[in-house]
């Protein structure tokens, strides 16, 4: 390869960073959170948002133009430079999930970033950057609420990430290769591998449902944001596009769950009784309702004993209440909602924090 | 000019000196053993540049790379296992602290 | 072109360096449009409502260790899986057996630990 | 497949990996404050990925990225988080033989340079390797099988060793 190749491939790399990163911007974030509130509205009986665009289509991107221009609040006690990388580190982490997820074919050319040797290992070590991002955002923000949450966080994703790994073992094992291409080629000529030597296929891929489920802390996974308990655990004290970012990352590698469970159980982009693409998008968008709403906001949380006698801040902080502005005593806030509600009640009222000595 | 053993060499060399002189002069028994991680990467990457230019065809350099991790998976697991428990008997984590053998 | 180990990771290199850039262009963009104004009870820790009460970096329950110490050893043991799982096949049954004998002898590090109750969450 | 025909290219990427994994390590051993440490060990365990990479081992590459920036740095900052080093207080990190300990790192430092340059090793240029993941496990089934069988034994008893140590006497 010539000097002039390389700067072809690099400029190549640029473009389609930008594609995907607008991707999961406009299609995972935006639109996901859209689905997930107008879903979990229709499941509750409630309407969702209806009023910004038809059918309150435009919502996100209002929320979103409203984030942009919310104040970034930086706790005076906070760690200033790991407060603002975390956020950061955990939105590149969800995007480099993408580079090895194919999108479907056109011709005979696969729809794909670039097709690693190793691409599910590469899958399972980008999603484990995420804990150290979480990590390092609950502990910077020094508050209570934000370590305990961040610490929980932490543990729940390395516990699910041996379950997660052993699921993408059993497709490796069957397909024998790591590529994710080649995984969806193994499927062309054998069948998909949720229905391969029954009933392992299928225990397979519901051990990786449940722990995708738990690797992105969804419901019935989402102690580690409980908002009774921990006001939306490692992200309490994070305002604004800030904020923004953590979601970004937890919608971009929830998504990238999904489209995985696509890949490695449902064959990928090859059905032939559809078109290549229709397919994958229908498979896809199942996955995604299962990932995200099955275990939808309203389910209850896997339930917690109480703390060890013993451990020091934790027992004062379970038993403490922990009402922010934004809670409800006795019913419970979808978990978008609420944490949405909360950093922008926080964003826009300086007040909104209750009592202030002599104020 | 082409990029050869040496040229990895170096950088080992030199990312093995700064862990050595992180674990000589750090108080905290955590920083020591983040000293010896670093030491331990820059071995692997003797290893793998080894593998890579002295005997290409076989893989004998990355299957010890990989048993290394392992053995720094260990390490690490054991000697912060030890942290914690120094802790919790001395209430202290700094190694010029930990006197209590010495007399 | 062959399909080249470097070329493939250009890429990631790339995805990593620009979408670190994107990320943080909101960031930017924030600091430019959003109002300011430090008032000292905004900057102040959020508690409830209450006033803040020591450093949050306190310490917590060992058991979190332990959580992180388990999931170390068996991501290690993963590790191995996965190379065993591409070639297995290709290779005699003692190759099944030998993993077998990898993952018994792991097994029973797990049985301890569940025994002792460091799997039980916190 | 010899890909070098663009030196400059791969000299260029492995300096800058160089520096992504020195400059890090030197923050890591210097900082005051440790989870600052702790964090900086991953652009540097990226780094060496990056090398790997350019050493053409990928699936070693990717080991490094699961291994050491996903589980060990987690492990370390749950430890700094449980004892006294996450309370973020500045108190003195290094002790009093800094200058003892940067003779020692710099005069090591040397003796091995000085080894690398007088030695005159075995180039093998004749071949420009496709190493895989197959390969790696092969060789850890055939050749290397004792080693294999015996990091079993290792992990056990480092996971059942780990355990009794941390945990609290009852």
């Amino acid at each position: 390869m010539t000097a002039r190749d390389w700067l072809e491939e690099i400029g190549k790399a640029i473009l389609l960073t930008v594609v995907v990163f607008t991707y999961l911007a406009v299609v995972t974030a935006m639109l996901g959170v859209y689905l997930e509130r107008k879903i979990s509205g229709w499941i509750q009986a409630r309407l969702g948002p209806k009023h910004v665009g038809p059918q309150g289509l435009l919502q996100t991107i209002a929320d979103t133009v409203k984030l942009l221009q919310k104040e970034h609040i930086t706790p005076r006690q906070a760690d200033v430079l790991i407060f603002n990388a975390a956020p950061v580190l955990v939105a590149v982490a969800g995007l480099l999930d993408w580079v090895v997820i194919p999108f479907g074919r056109l011709g005979d050319r696969v729809l794909i970033v670039r097709d690693l040797n190793i691409g599910v290992l590469y899958f399972a070590a980008m999603a484990s950057l995420t804990v150290v991002g979480i990590l390092a955002g609950g502990w910077s923000s020094n508050n209570k609420y934000a370590l305990l949450g961040g610490l929980r966080s932490a543990s729940q994703m390395l516990s699910y990430e041996i379950p997660l790994a052993m699921g993408i073992l059993w497709v490796a094992m069957v397909a024998g290769t790591l590529s994710t291409v080649g995984i969806v080629q193994a499927q062309s000529i054998n069948r998909w591998f949720l229905f391969q030597a029954f009933p392992f296929g299928f225990l397979a891929a519901l051990i990786f449902l449940a722990a995708a489920t738990a690797e992105v802390n969804r419901v019935p996974f989402d102690l580690p944001e409980a908002e009774s308990e921990l006001v939306a655990g490692y992200f309490a004290e994070y305002t604004g596009m800030r904020f923004a970012l953590f979601q970004l990352g937890e919608y971009a590698e929830a998504f990238a769950m999904a489209a995985m469970a696509t890949i490695m159980f449902l064959g990928g982009w090859l059905e032939p009784s559809l078109p290549a693409w229709l397919w994958l998008g229908l498979a896809f968008v199942a996955v995604v309702v299962v990932v995200l709403l099955i275990a939808s906001p309203h389910m209850d949380a896997v339930d917690v004993p109480p703390p060890a006698p013993g451990s020091t801040t934790e027992s004062v902080l379970e038993s403490a209440p922990a009402g922010g502005p934004a809670q409800s005593p006795d019913y419970r806030i979808p978990h978008y909602d609420c944490t949405l509600m909360v950093a922008i009640a926080r964003s826009s009222k300086p007040d909104a924090r209750g009592p202030m000595p002599g104020g | 000019m082409q990029v050869g053993l040496t040229h990895y060499l170096v950088v080992s060399t030199l990312l093995f000196s700064i862990g050595l002189y992180g674990v000589l002069t750090r108080r905290n028994a955590v920083a020591i053993l983040m000293g010896i991680e670093l030491m331990l990467n820059a071995v692997n990457i003797n290893l793998v540049a080894f593998n890579r230019y002295i005997a290409p065809g076989a893989v004998g350099g990355q299957t010890f790379a990989l048993v290394i991790i392992t053995l720094a998976a260990c390490e690490a697991a054991v000697g912060l296992a030890l942290v914690m428990a120094a802790y919790r008997s001395l209430e202290t984590i700094h190694v010029d602290e930990i006197n209590v053998m010495k007399w | 072109m062959p399909p080249n180990v470097v070329v493939d990771w250009l890429y990631v290199g790339v995805f990593a360096i620009v979408g670190t850039i994107m990320a943080a262009l909101p960031l930017a963009v924030v600091w430019l449009l959003a109002p300011r104004a430090d008032l000292p009870q905004k900057t102040l820790t959020y508690e409830s409502g209450v006033i803040p009460f020591g450093q949050a970096w306190a310490q917590f329950n060992v058991r979190y260790y332990l959580f992180a110490l388990i999931f170390v050893v068996f991501d290690v043991e993963v590790i191995y899986l996965y190379p065993w799982a591409v070639v297995f096949r290709r290779l005699s049954a003692f190759a099944f057996v030998e993993m077998l004998i990898f993952v018994l002898i792991l097994l029973v590090g797990l049985a301890y630990a569940w025994r002792k109750g460091a799997l039980e969450w916190v | 497949m010899p890909e070098a025909r663009c030196p400059g290219g791969e000299l260029g990427a492995f300096i800058i990996l160089s520096l992504v994994t020195l400059i890090p390590a030197v923050v890591v051993v210097t900082s005051g404050n440790i989870v600052r440490s702790a964090l900086s060990l991953i652009p540097t365990f990226l780094g060496v990925t990056g090398l790997y990479i350019l050493l053409h081992a990928e699936f070693v590459a990717g080991i490094q990225i699961l291994i050491y920036a996903g589980a060990i740095t987690v492990l370390i900052l749950f430890v700094i988080m449980l004892t006294q080093g996450g309370s973020g207080v500045r108190i003195r990190q290094i002790n009093e033989q800094v200058p003892l300990g940067a003779m020692a790192a710099v005069w090591l430092g040397f003796l091995i340079l000085l080894v690398v340059f007088r030695t005159p090793w075995q180039i093998d240029a004749t071949s420009v390797p496709q190493y895989n993941v197959s390969s790696v496990g092969t060789a850890f089934l055939t050749d290397y099988m004792l080693i294999f069988e015996v990091t079993s034994l290792v992990l056990l008893v480092s996971l059942i060793g780990a355990i009794i140590i941390a945990r609290r006497e009852e």
